[in-house]
This record gives C-alpha cells, sequence and structure tokens, in this order.
C-alpha cells in the first residue's frame, strides 16, 4: 500500500472515528495516560516511586498510613500535611576554630492535629554537632535534641524529632499539665502533639492546638576548618499527605499510581500487540491454507481455547516466578486464541471473494494473497480486538500480582493491591489505599474499551443504529 | 478458426464429501461429482459457450481449465501440450496465456486497489515490464482496448468509484495486460444491469476480434449465449448433454433438457401474459452427490423409457457438429 | 442425529482434557518430582526415627537406601523421564493428585483430592448463582436495548458496559466489603457460613447470606456485559429479511420479538453469554480469596500462600476439567437449539 | 365513490430516506390503479424504488425511509392515517400480502413450516389447530409441495420449495392483492418458468391482483397485463402488455432502450443496443427529466422541466416531452 492511500485510509477511518463521541473521550484519557508519564517528575512529589518502590529509606519521611490531603477540604478537624521547609534564615558566628550556624525555619501552623513528626535533614562532614530547638508563638522556646555526629567524611543525618525529643516534650508539657489526677507515661507522649499545642492544662491529655508561626532552630557546631553541614532542610510528616495519602510502609501511593501507568500500558499494548499479531496470521493462514493443514491448526487453537487462563497463569508464575517481560511472553502466549476464530471466519469470508480467485488466476504465490490480499483488510479489526485486549492482559497481570506473584522489581498496580490487601487496608478502612490503584486499572479498562467499541461500531455497519 | 487451441479429454472432477464414521469403516467414499467425464474442443479465435442451471459442474469445468483445481481424471491439451498436470513454473507460465473474467466484477477486485493497481498486480506477479513506467504502458494500452477513454481518468480511481460497466472493463482489461490466447468469462454480465449488459458483450467480442481471442463462455443465459457464442455445449449434473453450433442448439435442440431450458426462456414478446408456457420438465436437480443412475436426466424426462435407467447414453453426432447424449432420440 | 453429535462433542472433549494434562505434567513435571523427592526424604526420616536404636549406623543407611529406592520405585521415579510424565498424567486422571504438604481438609486429610473435593461444590455453587442472575438481568437489559437501539437508554447501558470493561471483579469485591461489611455493616464480610453454622433450614438462610456480597460483585460487573452481547445479537437478527417478513404477515411485535427474533437468537445468545461467563469464571476465580469463600479459587491463594505445590496442581487440573465441562455443556446446548445441528444438515 | 374496478389506488406516493448524506428521493410522487384480477409489473433497474414503493404500500417502509405524501387506497379506503395496530390486524396479509425478494431468507430458520404458517393463520383467524392444519396443508398442495413439508426446517428445503412455501403463505389469507417482489431473480432458469407459472395459475385460480416486480423486461413480458416503468424514483411510462412489448409503437426512449438491450433467444442480433451512463444518485437526482443525461434523445427541455405523464393512447402514458406536442 502506498503512503499516500494509507494516509487516505487513515484519513477515512478518521472521520467516521470522530463521530463516535465515547469513542474520542477514550482517546483523550489515553492522551491523558501517556501525558503522564511523560511528565511524571512534575506531577508526583516522589518521581525515584518506580525504581525504589520497596527501599524504605526513600519513604521513611512520610507518615504511615495517611489518608490524602483533601481530606482536610470535607473535614471540621484540619490535619497537618506533609511539608518541606528549606527556606530559612541563615547566620553564622565563629568563635576561634569552631564555627556556630544557625538557621532558623518558620512553620506557620493553622491546622487542629498537628503533623506526626518533624525531621531535620543535612548532608554533615567531619564532627558537627546539631542542635534544634523550636520558637512557639507564645515565646516559649524548647529545647528538643542535641545529636553530636561521629567524625565522617560526608553523610546524610537525619533527626527525628518525633522519636529523639519524648522527654524534653514530656518536660515542657509537665509544667502546665496537672499531673495529680492524669498519670501519664513518658514513653506515651506524642512531642508533636505537645509542642503545637496551647501551653496549658491538659496539653498533655486532650491537648489544644495552638495556631500561629512557630520557629524551628537549627544550631550546628562545627569544631574543625573543613567541617560542613549543609543542605539542610526540615520535612513534616503530615496527618494527611500527598494527593493519594500514604500506605503503611509510608509510601506515597500517588507517585506509586502514577509510576504503574507506564507500566500497566506496557503490559496491556505489548501483550496485546504480540497477541492480536499472532492471532491473526495464524487465523488467515488457517482459513487460506484449507484442507487438513487448517484442520490441524484448527485442533491446535482448540487445545489453547480450552485452558482456562488465568489458572495457569497463576501455577505458572507460582512455579517459575517470571519477570514482568517473561510474563508479557506467557500471556501472548495464550491470549492470540482470542481473535483466531473471528479472524479465521473472516478469512474464509475473503477467501471466497473473487478477487482472492482472481489473483490465483493469475499465478500470484500464497504469501502474496495473505500479505497483500487478506491481511490489509483485517487490520481495522485487528486494531479494534486489540484495544479490546489491553484491558485484559492489566487485569491478569494485576490479578497474578495481587496474588504477590508478581515481578518486585518494578510497581504495578496490582502489586499495590497486594500490599494493600495484605496491610488489611480492607479491614482497617485504609479506603485511599485500596480505592486509587483499582480505580485506575478500570480507568484504563475504559480508555481502551471506549476507543476499542468505537472502532468496532466502525467495523460492523450492522449494529449501527442510524 | 479451425485448429483446436484447447482439447480436453474425458476430465473428471469428483470433490470427496465429510464421510460418517460406518462409511469409513466399510471403506465407503462419497463423491460430488461436479464434472464426471466431459469431452470437448475448443478451437482457436472461437467463443465457446458452457451452458446450465447452477450445480450443474460449469463453474468447475472453468475453474478446471484455469487450472484452480486440479482434475480428479482425465486430460487438458493446450496448444498440443498436456497441461493437466503442471509444476510451479510451468504453471505460472500457463497462467500468462489463460485469463479469467468473473461474474462479479466488483468482488473480482481488491476493494482497496487502485484501478492501475489492479492491472499492475498480473504484471507484477509475472515480472513483465522492467520499470514503473513500462508497465504503466502496457496497463494505458489495455485500457484503451476496452475502451476506457482516456485511461489516465481512470487509473486512479478505486473500484467502487467506478460504474458496473466500467468495472467490468476494467476487469477485462486486467485479463489482456498479460497478452493472453485464451479467457474464460464465468458469467460476465449475469451481475450486470441489463441496460449496461448489452454493451460489456458488445465490447468482449470487439476486443476478441482485434486481438484473435479464444472465449469459454459459461452462463445459465441462453439468449446471451445465442448472442454472444458460436458454439454451445449444455451441461447436466456434471456432463454435456448436447453440444453444437449455437444457432443449430437453439433453433433445433434435440436433447430434452436443452428443449426444456429453452422453453424455460423468458422473452420480450407481447401477448403472453395470459398462456400458461409449460415447461418439459419435472422436479428439480438433484444435489451431484446423488445422481441418477443411467441417464441422469431420466427422473426429470417426460420422454424418458426403462433404458433410460439403465443404460447412460454417449454423446453421438446427429449431424456434423451437432451431438446428443440421449436414448430417445436414436431409438 | 443429536445423540452422535453428543456422543462425539463429549469424546472430542475429553480428548482435549487428557492432551493438556500430559502437557501440564510435562510442564509441570520438574516442579513436582521435587516436591515429591522431599516429601519422600521427610517419610524416610520420620520412619528412621521409630527403628530399633540397636541398629548400627551401616544398617541404618542400609535400611534408608532400601526403602528410598522403594518409594522412588513406588512413584515411578526410577524410570525415564518421559515415562514419569506419562505416569503422572496417569495418575492425575485417575484422581489421584498425591498428597499435599501442608495444607489439611477439613476432617485432617492430607489427601489433594479430598481436599479439592471439598471446595469444588462451593465454587460451583457461587457461579452458578451468580451467572444464572447475570444471564436473567443481560436477557432482560439486552432485549431492551436492542429494541431501541440508538436510545438514550441504550447508549447509557452501552457506557455503563465500557465503564466496567477492564474492571477487575475482585477490586470492586474489596470495595463492596469495605462498604457493606465495614461501613455499614449489613453483610458478613466473607466465608461460607457463620462460625458456628446454624443447623437446619436457618443453614441455608444463612448461606444465602452470606453468598449475597460475593453474588451481588459478580453480577454487577457482570451483566453489563451479557446485556451488550445479546443486544449486538438480536439486533443482528432483527435486521435479517425474516422478520421484516413475519411482521408483514401481521404477527404483533411482542411475538416477533420473543419469539422469532429471540429464538433465531438462542444458540449465540446462549453461547456467547455462556462462554464469555465462562471465561470470567477463569478470570474471576481468585475473586473468592476476596470473600473468604472457601472455594477453588480461594484455595489457589492459601496454595500459594503455603507454597504447597500439590495441591496447587491438583487444583489446576480440576479447573481445567471444569473449564473444559463447560465448553462441553455449552456446544450440546447450541447444537439442541440450532435444528441445522438437531435435525441434520442440508437435505441430500 | 367506491372503486368497483380498482383494488388498489395509489395517489402521489411519495418516500423519502432520512439518511447522514442527505435525503433520499426514493419515491417521488408516484400514482397508478390496480385493476381486479390483474398482473400490474413493476420495472426498472435496481436501486429505482420499486422495492420501497411496495413496501410504501403495506406501510413497511424501513427506517430512516418515511411516507412523507400521497394516499394508498384499498378498496376505496385510505391505509395512511392507519395506525400499526390496525395495520397489523385488518389490512397485511388479509387484504394484501407479499413475497419477497430472497425467499431464501423470508423463514425463520428455527421454525418448522408447521410453526410459521400456524402462527400467521392464527393471528388473523379465529380457526382450531386441526381446521388451520388442513388448509395449510391445502394450501401446500396447491403449490405443488407433499404434505410433508410441514415437518421440515427451512434448511432442508431447497431454493424452488422455498418459494413456494412462501408463495402458499402469502395466499392462505385469500388476499385481493398479492404483491411479488423479485420472486424468480435468486432461482434457476427452469425453477423461475415454474414459479411463474405457478403464480399465473394461481392468479386465474383465486382471481388475485397481482403486483409483479422484477428488473427484467424479459420476464416480466411473461406475467404482467399492464406494466409501469420506474426510473429514478419517477414512473416514466405505463402501459399494458401490448403496447409496451408491442412490434410498433409509441415508448418513453428508456424502455425502448432497455428493450432494444435485451437479448432475444429466437432471433439472432448482430449487435444489441445499450445506455450510456449510469442511473442517477437519488440525493440529488438530475433537474428536469431525470433521464435527459443518459437519452440520446434529450432536448433543452428536458433538462429544464420535468414532463409529466400525458396519455398518448387509451390505457397508454409517457412521461416525456417528445411527446408532449403530438
Amino acid at each position: 500500500m502506498k503512503w499516500i492511500d494509507f494516509k487516505a485510509g487513515i484519513q477515512d477511518f478518521w472521520n467516521e472515528f470522530k463521530r463516535v463521541k465515547f469513542g474520542l473521550f477514550g482517546l483523550i484519557l489515553l492522551f491523558i495516560f501517556i501525558l503522564a508519564i511523560l511528565i511524571n517528575p512534575y506531577i508526583v512529589p516522589f518521581p525515584e516511586a518506580s525504581s525504589r518502590w520497596r527501599d524504605i529509606t526513600y519513604w521513611e519521611d512520610n507518615p504511615v498510613s495517611a489518608p490524602p490531603v483533601w481530606v482536610n477540604w470535607f473535614s471540621s478537624t484540619k490535619r497537618a500535611p506533609s511539608l518541606i521547609i528549606e527556606e530559612h534564615a541563615f547566620s553564622e558566628e565563629k568563635m576561634g576554630k569552631i564555627k556556630l550556624s544557625r538557621a532558623v525555619f518558620e512553620y506557620e501552623y493553622s491546622y487542629d492535629l498537628p503533623p506526626l513528626d518533624v525531621i531535620f535533614h543535612g548532608y554533615a562532614i567531619g564532627s558537627p554537632v546539631i542542635m534544634l530547638s523550636i520558637e512557639r508563638p507564645d515565646g516559649h522556646i524548647i529545647e528538643l535534641v542535641r545529636r553530636p555526629i561521629s567524625k565522617s567524611d560526608g553523610k546524610e543525618v537525619r533527626v527525628s524529632i518525633g522519636k529523639d525529643s519524648r522527654i524534653e516534650s514530656y518536660n515542657f508539657g509537665a509544667k502546665f499539665e496537672n499531673l495529680e489526677g492524669n498519670r501519664i507515661e513518658r514513653e506515651m507522649v506524642k512531642p508533636t502533639s505537645v509542642l503545637f499545642s496551647e501551653a496549658k492544662e491538659g496539653i498533655l491529655v486532650h491537648p489544644s492546638p495552638l495556631k500561629g508561626t512557630y520557629k524551628l532552630i537549627a544550631e550546628i557546631i562545627l569544631p574543625a576548618e573543613n567541617d560542613v553541614v549543609e543542605d539542610i532542610y526540615f520535612t513534616f510528616s503530615g496527618g494527611v499527605s500527598g494527593w493519594l495519602g500514604t500506605d503503611s510502609s509510608k509510601r506515597d501511593i500517588w507517585s506509586g499510581v502514577v509510576a504503574g501507568v507506564k507500566w500497566a500500558l506496557l503490559i496491556g499494548l505489548l501483550t496485546a500487540l504480540t497477541a492480536v499479531s499472532i492471532g491473526v496470521t495464524y487465523g488467515v493462514v488457517s482459513a487460506y491454507l484449507g484442507g487438513w493443514k487448517d484442520s490441524l491448526m484448527q485442533r491446535i487453537f482448540e487445545l489453547f481455547l480450552s485452558v482456562p487462563l488465568l489458572p495457569v497463569l497463576i501455577v505458572m508464575s507460582a512455579i517459575f516466578k517470571p519477570n514482568i517481560w517473561i510474563m508479557i511472553l506467557m500471556m501472548s502466549c495464550f491470549f492470540w486464541v482470542g481473535p483466531v476464530k473471528t479472524v479465521r471466519s473472516m478469512g474464509l469470508q475473503i477467501k471466497e471473494e473473487t478477487y482472492i480467485e482472481a489473483a490465483q488466476a493469475f499465478g500470484a504465490s500464497s504469501s502474496r494473497i495473505i500479505f497483500k490480499h487478506m491481511i490489509p483488510l483485517l487490520i481495522p479489526y485487528a486494531f479494534a480486538s486489540m484495544a479490546l485486549y489491553v484491558p485484559s492482559a492489566i487485569v491478569y497481570e494485576s490479578s497474578i500480582s495481587l496474588l504477590g506473584l508478581g515481578d518486585s522489581t518494578i510497581v504495578t498496580w496490582g502489586q499495590i493491591l497486594h500490599d494493600a490487601l495484605t496491610g488489611g487496608a480492607v479491614l482497617n478502612g485504609l479506603w485511599w489505599w485500596v480505592v486509587p490503584p483499582g480505580l485506575f486499572i478500570a480507568l484504563m479498562g475504559m480508555t481502551f474499551a471506549f476507543i476499542g467499541f468505537a472502532m468496532d461500531k466502525i467495523l460492523h455497519p450492522k449494529l449501527r443504529t442510524r | 478458426m479451425s485448429e483446436p487451441i484447447i482439447k480436453i479429454e474425458n476430465l473428471h472432477k469428483w470433490f470427496p464429501v465429510r464421510r460418517t464414521i460406518t462409511q469409513i469403516l466399510k471403506g465407503e467414499y462419497v463423491w460430488v461429482k461436479a464434472v464426471d467425464d466431459i469431452t470437448f474442443n475448443i478451437n482457436q479465435g472461437e467463443i465457446f459457450g458452457l451452458v446450465g442451471e447452477s450445480g450443474c459442474g460449469k463453474t468447475t469445468t472453468g475453474k478446471l481449465l484455469m487450472k484452480l483445481l486440479e482434475p480428479t481424471d482425465g486430460k487438458i491439451i493446450f496448444k498440443g501440450k498436456d497441461v493437466t498436470h503442471l509444476e510451479a513454473n510451468k504453471l505460472k507460465e500457463y497462467r500468462r496465456n489463460v485469463q479469467m473474467v468473473f461474474q462479479d466484477p466488483y468482488a473480482s477486485m481488491n476493494p482497496r486497489f487502485r484501478a492501475q493497481e489492479v492491472l499492475e498486480e498480473p504484471l507484477i506477479i509475472h515480472q513483465v515490464g522492467e520499470t514503473r513506467a513500462e508497465r504503466e504502458k502496457i496497463v494505458r494500452r489495455s485500457l484503451e482496448e476496452v475502451r476506457l477513454i482516456p485511461p489516465e481518468e481512470f487509473m486512479q480511481r478505486f473500484p467502487h468509484m467506478l460504474s458496473g460497466g466500467q468495472r467490468q472493463r476494467v476487469a477485462t482489461a486486467r485479463t489482456l495486460v498479460l497478452s493472453p490466447s485464451m479467457i474464460v468469462a464465468d458469467e460476465p454480465v449475469s451481475m450486470i444491469d441489463l441496460s449496461t449488459r448489452a454493451e460489456i458483450l458488445h465490447m468482449m467480442k470487439t476486443v476478441q476480434r482485434e486481438l484473435g481471442l479464444t472465449y469459454l463462455y459459461i452462463t445459465h443465459d441462453l439468449s446471451t449465449a445465442r448472442y454472444f457464442t458460436d458454439r454451445i455445449a449444455v451441461m447436466y449434473l456434471g456432463k454435456i448433454v448436447e453440444m453444437g453450433g449455437a444457432d443449430e442448439i437453439i433453433d433445433n435442440a434435440l436433447h430434452p433438457y436443452t428443449k426444456a431450458l429453452i422453453a424455460a426462456v423468458c422473452e420480450p414478446i407481447p401477448g403472453r401474459s395470459n398462456i400458461i408456457k409449460e415447461v418439459p420438465i419435472k422436479g428439480e436437480i438433484p444435489s451431484a452427490a446423488n445422481i441418477p443412475p443411467g441417464c441422469r436426466f431420466h427422473p426429470r424426462c417426460l420422454y424418458a423409457k426403462p433404458r433410460c435407467q439403465e443404460e447412460e447414453p454417449i454423446l453421438k453426432e446427429v449431424e456434423s457438429g451437432h451431438q446428443v447424449a440421449c436414448h430417445y432420440l436414436f431409438d | 442425529m443429536y445423540w452422535k453429535y453428543c456422543i462425539r462433542r463429549i469424546i472430542y472433549g475429553l480428548a482435549i482434557f487428557i492432551m493438556l494434562i500430559f502437557i501440564f505434567s510435562a510442564l509441570f513435571n520438574a516442579t513436582m518430582e521435587n516436591t515429591l523427592r522431599s516429601q519422600i526424604e521427610e517419610e524416610i526420616r520420620a520412619e528412621t526415627m521409630r527403628l530399633d536404636t540397636r541398629m548400627t549406623p551401616e544398617e541404618v543407611t542400609r535400611y534408608i537406601a532400601e526403602r528410598r529406592e522403594f518409594k522412588q520405585r513406588l512413584y515411578h521415579l526410577d524410570k525415564p523421564i518421559w515415562s514419569r510424565i506419562f505416569w503422572r498424567a496417569v495418575n492425575v486422571l485417575s484422581l489421584d493428585f498425591g498428597k499435599a504438604t501442608i495444607m489439611r481438609s477439613s476432617s485432617g486429610e492430607a489427601d489433594v483430592w479430598t481436599i479439592i473435593a471439598e471446595c469444588l461444590p462451593r465454587t460451583v455453587l457461587l457461579f452458578t448463582t451468580a451467572i444464572f442472575i447475570n444471564i436473567v438481568l443481560g436477557l432482560w437489559l439486552g432485549l431492551k436495548k436492542a429494541q431501541k437501539a440508538g436510545g438514550l437508554m441504550d447508549k447509557t447501558t452501552s457506557i455503563g458496559t465500557m465503564i466496567v470493561y477492564g474492571m477487575p471483579s475482585w477490586w470492586l469485591g474489596m470495595l463492596v466489603i469495605m462498604f457493606f461489611a465495614y461501613t455499614i455493616k449489613i453483610f458478613p464480610s466473607g466465608g461460607l457460613h457463620s462460625v458456628p453454622p446454624p443447623t437446619g433450614f436457618a443453614y441455608y438462610i444463612d448461606l444465602l447470606y452470606h453468598m449475597a456480597l460475593p453474588v451481588l460483585t459478580l453480577v454487577l460487573i457482570g451483566f453489563w456485559g451479557s446485556a451488550f452481547l445479546i443486544r449486538n445479537i438480536m439486533l443482528g437478527i432483527l435486521q435479517e429479511d425474516y422478520i421484516m417478513a413475519t411482521r408483514t404477515r401481521g404477527i404483533p411485535e411482542r411475538k416477533v420479538l420473543y419469539g422469532h427474533a429471540m429464538r433465531t437468537a438462542a444458540p449465540p445468545i446462549v453461547t456467547m453469554a455462556l462462554l464469555s461467563l465462562l471465561a470470567s469464571v477463569g478470570g474471576n476465580i481468585i475473586f473468592e480469596g476476596i470473600f473468604s469463600w472457601p472455594g477453588l479459587g480461594n484455595l489457589y491463594w492459601i496454595a500459594i500462600e503455603q507454597n504447597d505445590i500439590p495441591v496447587l496442581m491438583g487444583n489446576l487440573f480440576i479447573t481445567t476439567a471444569l473449564y473444559i465441562g463447560g465448553l462441553v455443556i455449552l456446544d450440546l446446548i447450541y447444537g439442541f437449539l440450532d435444528p441445522r445441528i438437531k435435525v441434520g444438515g442440508k437435505q441430500q | 365513490m367506491v372503486d368497483t374496478d380498482n383494488v388498489l389506488k395509489v395517489e402521489n406516493l411519495k418516500i423519502n430516506f432520512f439518511t447522514r448524506k442527505g435525503i433520499v428521493y426514493a419515491v417521488d410522487d408516484i400514482s397508478f390503479t390496480l385493476k381486479k384480477g390483474e398482473t400490474l409489473g413493476l420495472v426498472g433497474e435496481s436501486g429505482c424504488g420499486k422495492t420501497t414503493t411496495v413496501l410504501g404500500l403495506m406501510k413497511m417502509v424501513p427506517t430512516p425511509g418515511e411516507i412523507i405524501g400521497g394516499r394508498i387506497l384499498i378498496g376505496g379506503k385510505d391505509i395512511i392515517p392507519l395506525s400499526e395496530n390496525e395495520m397489523r390486524k385488518k389490512v397485511r396479509w388479509e387484504k394484501i400480502s407479499m413475497v419477497f425478494q430472497g425467499a431464501m431468507n423470508c423463514l425463520t430458520p428455527v421454525y418448522t413450516i408447521e410453526k410459521q404458517m400456524m402462527e400467521t393463520i392464527q393471528e388473523h383467524k379465529n380457526i382450531d389447530r386441526l381446521q388451520a392444519k388442513k388448509c395449510i396443508i391445502n394450501y401446500l398442495n396447491l403449490v405443488g409441495l407433499p404434505e410433508d413439508t410441514i415437518r421440515r426446517y427451512p434448511h432442508e428445503l431447497s431454493g424452488g420449495m422455498k418459494q413456494r412455501i412462501v408463495i402458499a403463505t402469502a395466499l392462505f389469507l385469500e388476499p385481493k392483492i398479492v404483491i411479488c417482489d423479485e420472486p424468480t431473480t435468486a432461482l434457476d432458469v427452469v425453477v423461475q418458468a415454474q414459479i411463474i407459472n405457478l403464480i399465473k395459475r394461481l392468479k386465474k385460480k383465486l382471481g388475485l391482483s397481482v403486483i409483479f416486480i422484477t428488473h427484467d423486461l424479459a420476464t416480466e413480458a411473461e406475467v404482467a397485463d399492464r406494466l409501469l416503468v420506474m426510473y429514478a424514483g419517477k414512473l416514466v411510462e405505463i402501459g399494458t402488455n401490448e403496447q409496451i412489448y408491442g412490434k410498433q409503437g409509441l415508448r418513453h426512449p428508456y424502455t425502448e432502450k432497455l428493450l432494444k438491450a435485451s437479448p432475444r433467444l429466437h432471433e439472432k442480433v448482430e449487435e444489441l443496443s445499450f445506455i450510456p451512463g449510469t442511473p442517477p444518485n437519488l440525493v440529488d437526482p438530475p433537474s428536469g427529466c431525470r433521464f435527459h443525461p443518459r437519452c440520446s434523445e434529450a432536448m433543452e427541455r428536458c433538462k429544464k422541466d420535468e414532463p409529466p405523464l400525458i396519455e398518448v393512447e387509451p390505457e397508454h402514458r409517457i412521461a416525456c416531452w417528445r411527446n408532449h406536442y403530438e
């Protein structure tokens, strides 16, 4: 087929396709998905989610099982969201060889529930000492942590106020609290809830939030000339976090779900492409050859058709532990039977067309007839069925992943759901962990269903209603 | 107009039928005898008509001549050479010489090919014409031969952009690009509207005269056969029952079946609407898998005798060039 | 004519099943033999523990070697590979799936077939109920859609079909459980029946109560598809000449639709609906795990979690048998409904 | 006033198809009558609106088609205003029945012949099964089929047999008008002749009025007493068999050309004539006389004005400007 004809063909098809509204809608959705892959780093807070999904250090600043931020919009008690504060006022003092730097971070607190943790980050060389304190809107200054760093050539420093300032917080709270009536274990105190609450009775038991501007002060003593602490910032592990919350391993679900888009598309499209190409060729060849060859090919086809797909895939995955590529191959190995029956009957019809006979009468070879005359006619059908196999492939992969048999080097929606299931998300009502990944599977399926059904509608004029 | 270009000798085509298990166990075979022992010659430059009802084996005969089907038995001799069974390369050569026009011109062209591509395809398959330009020249010439003038206007059209008549012209032009010596035309006008039917037949006849072609014209329509052909063979259930000059057969039909066929033909002549014109035939054509013994026409024949049920009649010459297979006529 | 067709179809189904069993046996041979070998070793170790303490170490070694040889012969492990595969397939076909490594049936037996036989009826119960409701709803909606094709109802429900097209049933199951079992707490979150199960008539009510959520989920996912399929089949038939001819004969629309059109559509509807649902049984099987419905699907979960290969394999064989059985039944129904098969081909 | 002679009278019938590509004027202002006991032939090339016209007579125009004007009088009563229900119960099959094009596809494949015929009888007549069955067998015998045919499924019968069954079905409610839409096209020559004979015989025997549609002038000559010639949704000529097929006579150029294009069996002709060009697209039909682009005798006037049907001799009307001043 010449390029110009191909273009004309596409143009015709497009003109038809444009009329099917839901098909267009599907295309728009697909475009959005592809866009999400392309601009992934700009729309997620954790762009390395895909490669470091199972690396706990990558997620440690996040809260555990926090709901999404927009929950605040619908709730009367506002929770502090996760936050990173990098901006700070910096001053430095020299006392002989020793340097004293002081960085002041401002934090605007206007919520009802405090963040779960406040963490100091920095990069240290030498053996500096880090002292953290907080200045509250009511003027109290509380010294929180004093952390000397052992000699190093450079390492990440991470100081969690929530973990390391229990005693200081307790001591501060105890000054106001009536301890007679309420015996409170020191270990039970949540430092952030003390620090961000009004200094009055009940601060330990029933804290009420103290809204206003807080100053987080980091004082760093640098004993040697070359000692440095740089890239300092505070992270707040919020009571709500990210667009879709976090899971019980502190992972940001939004980042994970977006990272899953490209794998879903890859699995779906690659499987559908291979399977449909094999299936269409198989069907046409079987129809064209006819006779005992056709019978034999049909028997093989029926053998494959009689295989209960998912159970076999599950057992194969459980036993062979395949990676994602092998999994795609496995699915293609069974998916190809899908279009065969229709293609074969279409092929038989086309074979009966006089122009095939005419080509034979001119002495055209079998391969010429199959590839020049028969397959081009089936291409629209092939595309339509391809679109309709994409969701199946995605669902099958998710199902296998749900059982915990997926490829652990990548992150797919099925795996997130597996984690949710084993993490007790259903039981504990952590809906933000269960809904999004499944919704994305369903959305992706819907996208291709829209496109596929639209193509189907164009291809079967008999089903047209007007 | 004297040398036979093709000789068909005792040609058979039996299709096997799917057997039941008991039949397989008993070793019985069931055949659909689509073509059952036919013999005829077609002379150089002649138009030979093959007439019969659907299922009589006329199309199968055409396909056998085209080598689209392998004969079960018998011989096909083309220009003195036995072409019954051919190897791939010889077959290709044979197909350059014998071409086919199909019943439905629209169906006989790939709807995705432009007229030019349709015409080019045989050239590409047979590697005729070194360059595109050379091939285009041949395509142009053959379009002119079928009176599609100017050819440029039609070359870029898809089949659906052509009218029925134009399509059949393109289909005919396609058979001409390889300059064959014989064309098998299988009901070339039955799918075409009456108003253009005559046009196509006229064109085909002109081309035949100009290029000295030989036609095998397969049809169920006796009236076009009379107009178009020189000689006619009437087939019934895989056998030729009568053969002879076109005028001779129609004006002087001898076989009861031919007579029935002629009687059944409608003609645009006034004053027939009140007459019930009897067709001298009984019942309907039986399946080719279940051929009656003896003369295969006897269950439907009004003149059948006991002999007809037992003995199969053979073609006998009654006049020069007029052969009939019927016991009734010779008793 | 019809019974001949039936017998042929059943024999053919059996042949395919046997072939698949051989293929599976070959495919998973290595894993299954490894499991078998370690099971043998375990048994021998258990036997040696019980041995007479007065035996010399040489005697013990010889004893172990003898026992090992005996057991390996028992399980055909001493034969060449093709023969091992053959025997495995033969065992499977005689419903001998070996012993489970960890899992036990409710009566405490380790025999794989017993474990599976316990689960089988539950899966059949759940899915046949869902299939039945699906077809009834699908027929109702599909007919309505075909009748007013292109109308508002047809369009919106078609969009519905597309929306649920790629939705995994088990995910919907999770949502349904979260909502009905944990939020508004009107249905149990899973299981076959309450603990302890009630007796008598209440047992069946309890069973229905537990079935409600999984069936609801399967129907919610499934019936859109069958409605769409039935709509397309009906729409195709409604455009046939004989429907027009029947209408001109003055037959009322109701009879045209429910008589002629439906009756002609019956064979393809039955096949396509059952086929898609059969596929959904194959595709929804792990769905049981979500609802802790103790059927074959749930068995996959547990077998995988506990790495119990014999149970996993046995389960696969039974699922395959069920699936092929479904296909055969389908064809039998088709043949029964289509006079062209029932009465025989064209008149000769 | 009840017209005793005319069982059917069609006045200014207009049927349009409202398609995406535009309005197709499939049947454009057609008037004719069907007399008692006659066979009216309707001829024309494929796509000229023959089938649409007769479907219109039964008010069975398939969507997106609609009858947009005119009157259809059966026994003097206009059926256009009738509701679907009245049509179904009183008109269809009782007054007017139809034998469809491609009888092969007109029988429901999953029902036996008996069931289909029985259903039709019981829908219209209040008789018990036994009587109905007798009636069915009666009519099957009438069309030359054996009694045991009623137990058969359609796929067990040959094309000719199915056509006979369809004819029997069309007749057994004793309608006055039977429409035959190309009943012989898909059949073999011999069977064709048999079916034509059958229709003629039944017509005489039962006193039917028949509308017989075909694209083949030769077939029409065998059956029709009077003919309507249609071209591109318009009637171009109405005349008796003699007037249309007779040796000499005045004919519409289109009819004339069609006749010259049909080969004859018993007349050897060296050259057949033909009509150049193709039938027009009915979304945008040619102005004036719709045949003028293909007519060799077209005048200036033909391009502008549409010719009316003008009576040129008794019973013979032609829509052509050529005859206008004569």
